[in-house]
């Protein structure tokens, strides 16, 4: 019996390249694609001041979609980021103008983003409801909170150090960029190397398994919520900080984009698929689109058509890179 | 404290499912050191009453008593800290994560209290599998494995688990003999060191290998427990089925004509070169050990994958590859081996998953004919003996050996004249086996031809008019009814240029 | 230097569009090469293509190279953000912008401002810190149709109120306009005053509702024309053309068109085109180094049947009627 | 006969109480909450004529969510509904005006709408793209070629035949309720009583057991698209003939509430899994909201606070009816 030890074991393959396979490739090919072909089309595509540009103006949807690549990975949607930023934005706005010192005012916003997405994430674990409806609900409740609180009306007064914490540069790179790549990192690190990541992926691909296995299947959807509606918030807070008000109706189609960026990245609506990288570089490629198409000056309605053919034309590249996979 | 010196007991146990009373009233005990059967046909209880001792489900009534201790809180993790491991029937993995981490999913193995610690996850999960099968990779994504090494990665898992009761449900229903005597080993070792096993097996021949003592189950009521050492196979099956089974010899059918015409069959290095043919009437075995690529020829010929090479031809006509229509058109019906994954649509009812393949003989005008449909399933299901016999329950709902019922009337229904069956009879009961057999029979004589996959040599003796053995992608020989035998399948399945794969030994006769 | 915020109905630093030439004197030719650039809300609704025929009308009379760019749909706040930050950053010499909301485009002006490019705000949302603004006064829209209310139904009686977006600042002053000044003397009553959302389905579907609780309304008053169009068909269907008046707001060709074949009761027109023009001329007024007020307005009328082929006219045209028209 | 074994034979249930099961009683009971409510809150609510408004206000989405639950029970989704139904409706206009006559005009636009259904189940079908990503970027698209067709204006001048057709009364019930009905009539015998149906259960339940079991998968997906696309386009002539006008913007975030429609009705996003029956009861739902806050003359913030917490409420007593099911 004991021969079987002369058998080989095969050695454990490096954690970098699961997280960077050929799914993330694949992403990266069709950004790569859209940017070869802007690249041709205008000069000014290329340069280094508009490619920063690009990360700044693609940094509040990847932040926004970090979280939400968590909330589908672990088989959820969230409708309700929008609002939820624009609730956190306006209490963090309300708090600064009454003199509550910024390092208090911005951890207080984040965790009221948390506890927004804990609602949620506790009506679909306990309450037994689809998450599309859940967040569809809270998406109108939110919004609705933050237009009664202001009236309408945006906050504005927001005190300047708190603008240029948003709004410097890091090495020339725009703080709201570091910020969200830190951000994401963070995020990568709890999705592939904590246990809280394993039972995102977990909870999404086989909630019966993962319930089995002894996972606290109820906690980790919550918490796959409570993350989204955090980082949500810090989206918000960095949009407040480049604006200079808090509006009610700030966030507005924002779900729209993140899950988009999410789905361009990889991850799967059924649940138990995501990569934090894909979700990134689809941030980008939505960013790069409409950066591109602006400076070819395209007509708002072609704008719309090439965006949805860009889009088709990069998911399929995309797939025939991956082949049947 | 604990005076009776028992581990574990399931006292007075009940479990209703709506109107099904899945358990009545069971109670039954297991001393440490022991390896307790728990039998019964398909249907009978016997993973409910686990699935309740692991806390994957609450008991209606009744409790779990641990070394004298009653269980206060139920759920899986309280079943875990109360020392209680178990290998579940129906696989239950997260198909994207890792071998290693889907063996510690749930209590994963952390570096400064934090992040998991994968290196060590995969060394561990490296050594659990070294005895039972080392070439698996603990790195791996275990949807790249197939049925049989994910359910290794199973055992593996709840032996790692260091527990003082291991209960396994039928851990052995995709393994060949080779896999379950290493099991067997394994199973003598903890044993020895004092766990208690409860082991659930169609599988007479291993109950009997491996078990002490056996509570038998019928209907969700305990009919009996024994003393294996004092008792034999037959009036243990007759305790279960509550009637003698009669024991039933070959038969041949097999015509001359050419049914199927298989030539150059290949797909990369899983099948290679596969050229055969099928006889009307003949049912032909196809043997091997696992990965030899068995199952991947089936689905060549069922057109669910599509080979780089090759011609199929049905009476004569050449079909299309690649396209399950066509290749049902032409006659061929699978039955998958993973039942779950690639048999059944588990919200629908025993009806619906019967009518799938055969909608355009059960409508009319564009419609269903509902009535005939479930008058022909209510039919094949009462001769295949469906428990309960209630066709418009959704087919998640029954046992892994009524689901497989359910799925063989498919093709029956359907009017397939080549039936490919693939593991058919995994996770079925005795008498349901006895059952399956005549019926492969029966379609046989009827001027059916049938090709059965096995990894169990019995079966394939009992049913087979002839053998292909197949090793490594290719068809290692054909061996005719009079040169049956287990060791000269064994002697084409196994790899002759390396000796170190063990031969499995010889098992009983069912 | 510290702006107050603007309120762009009450500033008080602020000029009729028809004085700009009288005071200000010619406008400044444009130096070879200006480029200005135009944000847009949405181009799917008509009244801001027409703002936009206003600009490159301008724009090419005085030899400017001109770009109109648009967000995809109306309210995405960050795509209309980018586009403008894509403008500046291509170096145009002016900006008209339509914001979305009042601060979503708040760091283009600041960039802007700091690469010396003058901004203009154009109507719609306002900015606080805007250094200029053109445009009506969204107030005044509902007030002048209350007015008419005041003076053509002595009687009163019950009004409903279809709104725009909940929580853009148009809709909110247009409403509020209307709704303070025809409570005044009390004779009329506002009964529903429910959300529209730009969009013509939801009108008619509010306007249906509204109808079938209070089928003696007098009129209706939509935020929007294409709201307004909804409702005529809603009081069309309840066959009640002939009891309840209904008012858009924007004076789109199809307005016009329904005031003429008899159908709409009136649209408050804030002439597009013509602010487009004026905006376009404040721009260049601007790069110009004049002195301009914060606020240049832009003109706005009722129209009825009565005056509906009067204002039926374009360019030049218009603005004779215009200027010689009173207390516009 | 039946002696010959212990299990008890339940004989099988009728069909109509199975497409009427505990999952619609459950909907029905959150529809009667919100009624009673909105009855008890103003007396014009339950009037017939009232009644007869909400079915009328409810029927244009009504029949997009029938098309959106095939495709959610065949495991898809469709985004591109609103965009669909405006190419139609401009079609059916352009063709109206050009002389065309009705009776070509009309099947003409459904043809096209079901067109732009298979353009999105082939992609989905054969592309191997997810179904959100697919019509996320046809939504775009389609969106785009209405408005660049017409300029962005809507086309006027619709024959008055067209429009008597879609507002008459038939014995004083609408005629876009009485057709709508009609159509879900025929959606659910598809569904309950055809072959199709049974593919559309599967594909949705069990992909690859499908597709082994010989169900033509590919072309269940696009049937299940072309039959959302085809009721989109019906959906757009029967506002099209309301409103008098065919408005490249028609349709406008038609999705959302044909989703929520399938959704409130108990479809699961996750395929396999929908009610005919529930998600016309959730439609109903949607558009009693709506009236009843209109009839109490919610102010628009407090209006958009109520729609979010009566979903979630009525959501949350159709669950504890039905118990953890
Ligand atoms: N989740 C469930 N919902 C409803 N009924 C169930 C469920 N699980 C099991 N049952 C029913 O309980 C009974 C016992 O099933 P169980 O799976 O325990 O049988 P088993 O003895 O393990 O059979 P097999 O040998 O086929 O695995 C069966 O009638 C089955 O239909
Ligand atoms: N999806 C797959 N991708 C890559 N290789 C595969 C895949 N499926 C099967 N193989 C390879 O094909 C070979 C044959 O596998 P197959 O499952 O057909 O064997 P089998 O004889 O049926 O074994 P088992 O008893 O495990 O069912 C194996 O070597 C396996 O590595
Ligand atoms: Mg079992
Ligand atoms: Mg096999």
């Amino acid at each position: 019996m004991s021969t079987t030890d002369g058998a080989t074991l095969v050695p454990p393959r490096r954690s970098l390249s699961l997280s960077f396979g050929l799914r993330d490739a694949g992403t990266l090919l069709g950004l790569l694609a859209i940017v070869a072909v802007f690249a041709v089309l205008t000069p000014n595509f290329l340069t280094e001041r508009n490619l920063l540009n690009i990360l700044q103006q693609s940094s509040i949807n990847a932040c926004v979609a970090l979280g939400m690549t968590l909330v589908i990975i672990a088989g959820g949607i969230d409708l309700s980021v929008g609002p939820t930023a624009a609730i956190s934005a306006i209490a963090a706005a309300a708090m600064m103008i009454a003199g509550v010192p910024i390092e208090l005012a911005i951890p207080a916003a984040v965790l009221l983003g948390a506890a927004a997405g804990a609602v949620n994430g506790m009506l679909v674990a306990y309450g037994g409801l689809q998450p599309f409806i859940v967040t569809l609900g809270t998406l109108s409740l939110y919004r609705a909170s933050a237009l009664i609180y202001t009236g309408g009306n945006p906050i504005l007064g927001i005190p300047p150090q708190f603008r240029a914490l948003f709004n410097s540069t890091v090495f020339g790179v725009p703080s709201a960029v570091v910020i969200v790549a830190v951000l994401a990192l963070l995020v990568w690190v709890v999705l592939n190397k904590t246990p809280l990541g394993e039972y995102f992926l977990a909870v999404g691909g086989n909630e019966e398994a993962a319930h089995i296995a002894g996972v606290p299947v109820a906690m980790t959807k919550i918490a796959s919520y409570m993350i989204s509606g955090g980082l949500a918030a810090i989206a918000g807070l960095i949009l407040v900080g480049r604006l200079g008000a808090a509006d009610p109706t700030l966030g507005n189609l924002w779900e729209l984009d993140a899950i988009a960026a999410a789905a361009i990245g990889g991850a799967s609506l059924m649940g138990g698929k995501g990569s934090i990288v894909g979700t990134l570089l689809g941030a980008i490629i939505l960013g790069a689109l409409r950066n591109g198409l602006t400076l070819l000056n395209v007509q708002a309605f072609y704008q719309l058509l090439a965006t949805g053919i860009i889009i088709l034309v990069a998911m399929l590249i995309d797939r025939a890179t991956r082949g049947r996979g | 404290m604990n005076t009776s010196g028992d581990r574990l007991r399931l006292m007075d146990i009940s479990k209703s499912f709506g109107p099904i009373q899945a358990l009545d009233h069971v109670t039954m005990t297991v001393v440490p050191g022991e390896v307790h059967g728990l039998l019964g046909e398909n249907g009978a209880g016997k993973s409910t009453l686990l699935r309740i001792l692991s806390g994957a489900f609450k008991p209606s009534d009744g409790h779990v008593e641990v070394d004298g201790v009653r269980l206060t809180s139920t759920g899986p993790v309280a079943a875990r800290r109360a020392g209680i491991a178990m290998i579940h029937q129906e696989l239950q993995h997260v198909p994207e994560l890792t071998v290693a981490q889907n063996m510690f999913l749930g209590h994963p193995l952390k570096t400064g209290g934090l992040f998991v610690a994968r290196r060590a996850q995969e060394n561990a999960a490296a050594e659990a599998l070294r005895s039972l099968d080392p070439t698996i990779d603990p790195a791996a994504p275990i949807r790249t494995l197939k049925v049989a090494q994910r359910q290794i990665v199973e055992i593996a898992r709840a032996v790692m688990e260091d527990a003082k009761i291991i209960a396994m449900d039928e851990p052995t229903s995709s393994l060949t003999p080779a896999e379950f005597e290493r099991l067997a080993v394994l199973i003598h070792q903890l044993a020895a060191k004092g766990v208690s096993i409860i082991y659930v097996s169609h599988k007479m021949d291993e109950v009997f290998q491996v078990c002490q003592a056996a509570t038998i189950l019928r209907d969700g009521r305990k009919v009996d427990e024994v003393r294996l050492a004092e008792t034999t196979e037959q009036e243990v099956v007759a305790r279960m089925v509550g009637r003698e089974l009669a024991t039933a010899h070959h038969r041949g059918f097999a015509t001359d004509e050419i049914m199927l015409d298989v030539r150059g069959l290949s797909r990369g290095t899983a099948v290679q070169d596969a050229t055969f043919q099928l006889r009307k009437g003949e049912v032909l075995g196809i043997s091997g050990l696992i990965g030899a690529g068995r199952t991947e020829l089936l689905r060549l010929l069922a057109g669910v994958d599509r080979p780089d090479a090759g011609e199929i031809r049905v009476e004569g006509h050449s079909i299309p590859t690649g396209r399950p229509r066509v290749a049902i058109a032409a006659g061929l019906g699978l039955l998958p081996e993973e039942r779950k994954r690639d048999g059944i649509v588990a919200r629908r009812s025993i009806r619906s998953n019967i009518g799938l393949a055969s909608m355009k003989r059960f409508s009319r005008f564009g419609f269903v004919r509902r009535r005939a449909l479930a008058a022909e399933s209510e039919k094949l299901m009462r001769e295949m003996n469906l428990r309960p016999l209630m066709i418009e329950r959704p087919i998640g709902q029954f046992s892994g050996g009524n689901q497989q019922k359910a799925i063989i009337g498919r093709w029956i229904a359907a009017g397939a004249r080549i039936l490919l069956f693939d593991e058919p009879t995994r996770g079925i009961d005795v008498g349901a086996k006895a059952e399956i057999y005549s019926l492969i029979e029966r379609l046989a004589a009827e001027g059916r031809s049938a090709i059965v996959v096995s990894s169990e040599l019995p079966e394939i003796l009992r049913v087979a008019d002839r053998v292909l053995v197949m090793r490594e992608g290719r068809i290692a020989g054909t061996l005719e009814r009079d040169q049956l035998s287990e060791e000269a399948i064994v002697a084409l399945a196994v790899p002759q240029s390396t000796d170190d794969t063990p031969i499995p030994q010889s098992r009983r006769e069912a | 230097q510290n702006l107050k915020p603007l309120n762009s109905d009450t500033e008080t630093d602020r000029m009729s569009w028809s004085e700009l030439q009288s005071k200000l004197g010619d406008v400044p030719k444009a130096p070879a090469g200006t480029k200005i650039g135009g944000v847009s809300k949405t181009l799917t609704n008509e009244y801001w293509r027409a703002l936009g025929e206003g600009y490159a009308a301008y724009a090419k009379k005085a030899g400017a190279e001109f770009v109109y760019q648009a967000a995809q749909s109306e309210g995405d706040q960050l795509g209309q953000l980018s586009i403008a930050e894509n403008l500046i950053s291509q170096g145009f010499d002016a900006l008209l912008v339509s914001p979305q909301t009042d601060s979503n485009l708040q760091p283009a002006l600041e960039s802007a401002e700091s690469a010396g490019i003058p901004v203009i705000n154009v109507n719609d949302a306002v900015i606080p810190a805007a250094r200029n603004y053109v445009g009506n006064v969204q107030r005044d829209n509902g007030v002048r149709v209350a007015k008419w209310f005041l003076d053509n139904r002595p009687n009163g009686g019950k009004v409903a109120v279809i709104e725009g977006q909940a929580g853009v600042f148009a809709a909110g002053q247009r409403t509020k306009g209307f709704s303070e000044t025809i409570s005044q003397g009390g004779k009329f009553k506002v009964v529903a005053s429910v959300p529209g959302n730009w969009d013509r389905q939801v009108a008619y579907d509010a306007a249906a509702t509204i109808l079938q609780q209070n089928p003696d309304l007098v009129g209706f008053y939509a935020n929007n024309d294409g709201m307004a169009l909804g409702v005529m068909e809603a009081v069309k269907a309840a066959g009640l053309k002939d009891k309840v008046v209904v008012f858009g707001t924007d004076g789109i060709s199809d307005a016009y068109a329904s005031i003429k074949a008899g159908d709409l009761t009136g649209t408050v027109d804030s002439f597009p085109v013509l602010t487009g023009e004026v905006a376009v001329e404040t721009a260049l007024r601007l790069i110009g180094k004049q002195k301009l007020p914060r606020v240049v307005t832009t003109p706005q009328a009722l129209i009825t049947k009565d005056n509906v082929a009067t204002y039926s006219v374009k360019g030049d045209e218009l603005r004779k009627v215009l200027i010689s028209a009173p207390a516009n």
